[in-house]
């Protein structure tokens, strides 16, 4: 594995001692036939080295024609060992060993842009032949672009510009349009119920913590609502999992608070710290709702198993439900159980909408652009392969 | 009865029985196990935290290199081995402590900058070619086989629910008009979805129930083999 | 029959019914015929497929959450390895599962031993344990798997095993087989390693995250799946055991047919309110 | 100070991270993987802080006397005991067959996970019959194709259709799994037309968010304060 000079000489004192190993087990091997009647080997030939593209420049394939002794059945050849130097000349050291049969070797010993020299040895029980000439110069080269990922980056180069371009946008005072999700109104009109009937408003921002983008879209959506509580004069309860999160949804409250105007209604015991074990912040959650018997539940962020509890135990209250994840799996038991479901990215597009700042609206717009290039590709695709024409669907295949 | 006589199982038997008590109600012995449990996998989370990273990808690498024995070349970076490098992230796994009081805790931001900028860098490539290309690569395909009429109906009816369900996260335009119609298709498509998720959480959530059943009568009770 | 008494039934008898209708076919199995389905077969194959004495790859990426659909997977899988005397190199990414995945690959190497077959641990197989990272130790093994476990499941150090020879990083094995309780797992290693590394993959699923996989399986980047506790049974069958996922597909059956009554008893329930309420 | 340095330190990495996924010169690559390298150990120190906040947030439970305070006591107890066997008697080799720790583990962290996850299925049916409402199309969609799949992914459903299904006449794969195979084509057609238009979406949001992060837009996990 070391590529020092040093070390890959101790490497070929190691590998030395494989083959004489290979050797002293040899006569052994050969006890049938008399050991007198066995030759050297006769050399393999061809050998060729080929540099590995696209890679770090670490390893060079090599491969070679098989010492014409080198038969199923004969014990003239044991195995090859494989030379390396940094001069046709020498000086020479044995890089690596292999059985008898095999026609190639990946030396991954080597290092970048340095020049190398290989020869191949054929060894048996009665001697050692060293292959004619040295194949070389063997440059491994370290690439500066991976060719394969090309259309990764065209990919992902065309989205970042669209994003940065609709970004750009925005911040200039041209707001892109961005309707208005159904999933918005849904928790106006919860909060408003939650208003007339005079009770609480439960806010839970998901389970996992702040490195989930679920959650900081679930925090950005707190605020909002925080602020139409606030504007509403309803109490909100937000149980939290973790601890940082639970600093970051306090902020989130009281600055909804303050964007309403009403900074004196902050009640710093609506947001509570609960623990990020799963069942144990459930059994908090659920005890909220039968105690305190809030009028709408708003789940907005990463839910795992327990979102079947949360939907089951709110729907038996009679609540209005709105629940929004990137969870995929766990989206049917909220959309069969909720007054309605924001699914996928709609969560992060409401956070992007409700939020109203320019330039997570300009990503959203981006990323739909993206979209309409996504829908245009894969039908030009379906086109060109129902004609028997590859070159696109060759162009996106990656390494 | 031939029940179990290892200490451990009845533990164990004790506990599972304590969880499962729930479905009657919340009580003392379901609260028990859960903070038990809570206790005892923090425990166990930072023992083999501790032996299997803290220890063996940095404190005996480091012990290694300030103990003299220094191998390997000039090269050796290349190859993985830090050695004395590794006193930065050592230093920023320390700077994570400062978190657990509020006046240092920003110094924690050093330690949580990295880790972001990691996790972002590979989860935006990793999602850029594994789902985003290659999925879209993969959805290239002819929508008319001569010869194979069903795989010609599949084929259609994948790329029109691929298409209109993407159609239907797309938010520069009200859904009315064609795109309406598009999107009211796509969550049709959306719904089967998850109606295929639901049934298969069904499935993984009775096997776990099962196993736990298998647990008490054969390992246990010895009712089964 | 009146369905309105239904509507305010205590959900404790639904719970007793489904503790009945799991418990009573584990105790009185009935073994009901299955049928292999696609991606079952071509889990099979593709590790049928593996030259023999290659080293294999298993990330058993689960806790004992999961136990019941992931451990009859690891075991059957381990064994169809060790049937071809491949050595399967073992790995865990979540926090829960080293403790029950080394015992696992050992159960399985002992049934081996007992047989009279000679299985050295760091020689036929290896655990090279657990790692914290996710994402960052799939990229990272991908320039060397002893940089990210320099020390196995037992403390030795990985350099020096005999089964760690001639592996140097994933173009060192021919497949990688992920067993995976969740994140991360199969869709992590699709994403860092089956495309950036182009190491061929299959999948050993739980029923929860399966469906999520097949835009994988359909695209070619899993060369096979298993899906649940069904997908472990039919895998069973394949390679002619009796083993606990075939044991419980009869309870498992049970259970579905209850909880598809259950959806259809509430929305029975629900309409014959509705009714009442409009008229 | 205490935010810039942060901020510069995580764009400056993530775009390196990226430029090492499309470039394999070591100049790039040797930084990435000493990055990946640092990211694991810092990982794991995250997972010790996590042990010492339950630590902190229930030895101060116990010292207000709040209403669980005898539980928290018990949760304590068994961290410190799992910690010091895992420490102090077992050391590096705590995993192997037979050691406390492992005793530990299977008998009660992987018993309780693993029965913890076993409640869901008592949940999971009575959540479908009180919180499973077809009220629309779409609803009715979802139970549908719920039900195909819960029916037709075990035998049972089969084995209770054939004798209706048997016939000569009918094609192979409707006489002998014809649930199996409707369940076959749900998965594999629509289902998983409307999870890769979710995968592909769900990328696009990851891709945004790491740009956003880099860009220094996305400053949430800085938490609060200056």
């Amino acid at each position: 594995m070391l590529t020092h000079a040093s070390s890959s000489t101790r490497r070929g004192l190691l590998a030395f001692g494989i083959a004489l190993a290979l050797a002293a087990a040899a006569p052994v091997r050969a006890a049938v036939a008399p050991p007198d009647t066995i030759a050297a080997p006769r050399a393999p030939t061809g050998l060729v080295f080929a540099d590995i593209a696209n890679d770090a420049g670490r390893a060079m394939d090599l491969s070679w024609t098989l010492s014409p002794d080198d038969t199923t059945g004969s014990r003239t050849v044991t195995g090859y060992l494989i030379l390396r130097g940094p001069t046709p000349g020498g000086p020479w050291a044995v890089v690596d060993s292999v059985p008898a049969g095999t026609r190639s070797r990946r030396d991954e010993g080597v290092h970048h842009d340095s020049t190398y020299f290989y020869r191949v040895e054929a060894v048996g029980p009665g001697g050692r032949t060293l292959a004619g000439a040295a194949a070389g110069p063997a440059i491994p080269r370290a690439a500066w672009f991976n060719s394969t990922r090309g259309s990764v980056f065209a990919f992902m180069a065309l989205f970042f510009l669209l994003v940065l371009y609709y970004m750009y946008m925005a911040q200039s005072g041209r707001k892109p349009f961005v309707r208005r999700l159904a999933g918005i109104d849904a928790i106006e009109e919860a909060i408003g119920r939650a208003t007339e009937m005079g009770r609480p408003v439960l806010y839970v921002p998901g389970i996992t913590d702040i490195d989930d983008m679920q959650t900081v879209a679930g925090l950005v959506i707190l605020e909002s609502v925080a602020r139409m509580t606030a504007r509403y004069e309803t109490p909100i309860r937000v149980p939290v999992a973790y601890p940082i999160p639970f600093t970051i949804a306090q902020e989130m409250v009281r600055s909804g608070h303050l964007s309403a105007g009403r900074p004196d209604t902050y009640d710093s015991n609506s947001v509570t710290f609960v623990s990020p074990q799963q069942f144990a912040y459930v059994a908090a959650i659920t005890g909220i709702i039968l105690r305190d018997r809030p009028a709408a539940h708003l789940y907005m962020g990463a839910f795992f198993a327990e979102s079947l509890l949360l939907a089951e135990t709110g729907f038996s209250t009679g609540a209005i439900q709105v629940a929004a994840t990137a969870n995929v799996p766990q989206l049917p038991f909220f959309v069969v159980a909720c007054d309605y479901t924001l699914i996928g990215e709609e969560l992060f597009a409401a956070s992007a909408y409700l939020s109203g700042e320019a330039r997570l609206v300009g990503g959203l717009k981006g990323a739909d652009m993206l979209k309409v290039a996504i829908v245009l590709v894969v039908l030009t695709g379906c086109v060109l392969e129902t004609f028997g024409i590859h070159g696109l669907t060759r162009w996106m295949q990656t390494q | 009865m031939n029940v179990s006589h290892d200490l451990g199982t009845w533990v164990a038997a004790f506990l599972t029985l304590c969880i499962l008590s729930f479905v009657y109600k919340d009580n003392p012995f379901y609260k028990f196990a859960e903070y038990l449990f809570v206790g005892v996998s923090a425990g166990y989370f930072i023992v083999l935290n501790y032996w299997t990273v803290i220890y063996s990808n940095l404190l005996d690498p480091l012990r290694t290199a300030f103990g003299g024995h220094v191998e390997g070349g000039p090269f050796r970076i290349e190859q993985g081995d830090y050695r004395a490098l590794l006193v930065i992230p050592g230093l920023l796994g320390v700077l994570l402590f400062t978190r657990l009081s509020r006046r240092t805790a920003w110094v924690s931001r050093w330690a949580l900058a990295v880790i972001i900028g990691v996790y972002a860098g590979l989860k935006t490539t990793g999602f850029a070619q594994g789902d985003l290309v290659a999925q879209v690569q993969a959805s290239l395909q002819p929508l008319w086989v001569p010869g194979h009429l069903w795989t010609s109906v599949n084929a259609i009816v994948f790329t029109v629910g691929l298409l209109t369900s993407l159609l239907y996260f797309f938010y520069s335009r009200e859904h009315k008009g064609g795109l309406g119609l598009a999107t009211r298709v796509g969550v049709l498509f959306l719904m089967v979805s998850f109606g295929a998720a639901y049934g298969y959480t069904v499935m993984s959530r009775v096997s776990l129930l099962i196993g736990r059943f298998q647990f008490l009568f054969s390992d246990w009770l010895h009712l089964i083999r | 029959m009146n369905l309105s008494a239904l509507e305010s039934l205590d959900r404790r008898w639904i719970f007793l019914g489904m503790a009945l209708l799991v418990a009573g076919p584990l105790l009185f199995p009935v073994g009901l015929p299955l049928e292999v389905s696609k991606p079952t077969q071509e889990y099979y194959d593709a590790i049928a497929a593996v030259p023999d004495g290659s080293p294999v790859l298993v990330a058993c990426d689960y806790d004992p959450g999961n136990r019941p659909e992931m451990v009859p997977m690891t075991k059957t899988t381990l064994r169809q390895l060790f049937d071809k005397h491949c050595k399967p190199i073992v790995l865990c990414l979540w926090n829960g599962g080293p403790g029950l995945v080394d015992q696992t690959l050992e159960e399985v190497a002992d049934e081996y031993r007992a047989r009279g077959v000679d299985l050295v641990s760091g020689r036929d197989y290896e655990n090279l344990g657990f790692k914290s990272g996710n994402e960052a130790v799939m990229v990272l093994m991908g320039q060397g798997i002893t940089n990210a476990f320099p020390r196995d499941q037992r403390d030795r150090e990985t350099r020096t095993l005999p089964v760690m020879k001639g592996i140097r990083d994933y173009s060192s094995f021919p497949l990688l087989v992920s067993v995976s309780g969740g994140y991360p797992g199969t869709k992590e290693w699709v994403q860092q390693v089956n495309s950036r590394f182009h190491l061929p993959m299959v999948s050993a699923a739980t029923a929860v995250s399966a469906p999520d996989y097949y835009p994988y399986l359909q695209s070619g980047q899993l060369r096979g799946m298993l899906g649940g506790m069904a997908g472990a049974a039919e895998y069973e069958k394949l390679m002619h055991e009796k083993g606990p996922a075939t044991r419980g597909m009869d309870a498992q059956s049970l259970a579905h047919f209850f909880v598809a009554a259950c959806i259809l008893l509430g929305n029975a329930v629900q309409w014959s309110r509705g009714k009442r309420g409009r008229a | 100070m205490k935010r810039e340095i942060p901020l510069f330190l995580t764009a400056v990495i993530g775009a390196v991270m990226i430029l090492g996924f499309f470039v394999p010169h070591p100049w790039v690559s040797v930084p990435t993987d000493f990055l990946q390298q640092s990211a694991v150990i810092v990982v794991a120190f995250g997972y010790v802080l996590g042990g010492a906040n339950v630590l902190r947030v229930n030895l101060e439970g116990i010292a207000k006397r709040d209403r669980d305070w005898p539980y928290r006591v018990v949760l304590i107890a068994g961290m410190l005991v799992t910690m010091a066997v895992g420490f102090f008697v077992d050391g590096p080799r705590f995993q192997a067959p037979g050691t406390p720790s492992i005793w530990i583990y299977n008998n009660l962290f992987a018993t309780m996970n693993a029965t913890l996850y076993a409640l869901l299925a008592f949940f999971i049916a009575s959540a479908a019959f009180r919180a499973f409402r077809i009220r629309t199309l779409e609803a009715g969609l979802l139970a549908a194709a719920a039900l195909i799949v819960m029916l037709g992914r075990v035998p049972l459903g089969d084995f209770l259709l054939r004798p209706l299904t048997d016939h000569a006449g009918l094609p192979e794969w409707l006489r002998t799994t014809p649930l199996g195979a409707i369940q076959d084509w749900v998965m594999n057609v629509p289902q998983n037309a409307a999870k890769r238009a979710i995968l592909i979406g769900a990328a696009m949001g990851v891709m945004a968010t790491g740009l956003r992060v880099i860009l220094g837009i996305e400053r949430t996990y800085l938490g609060g304060g200056d």
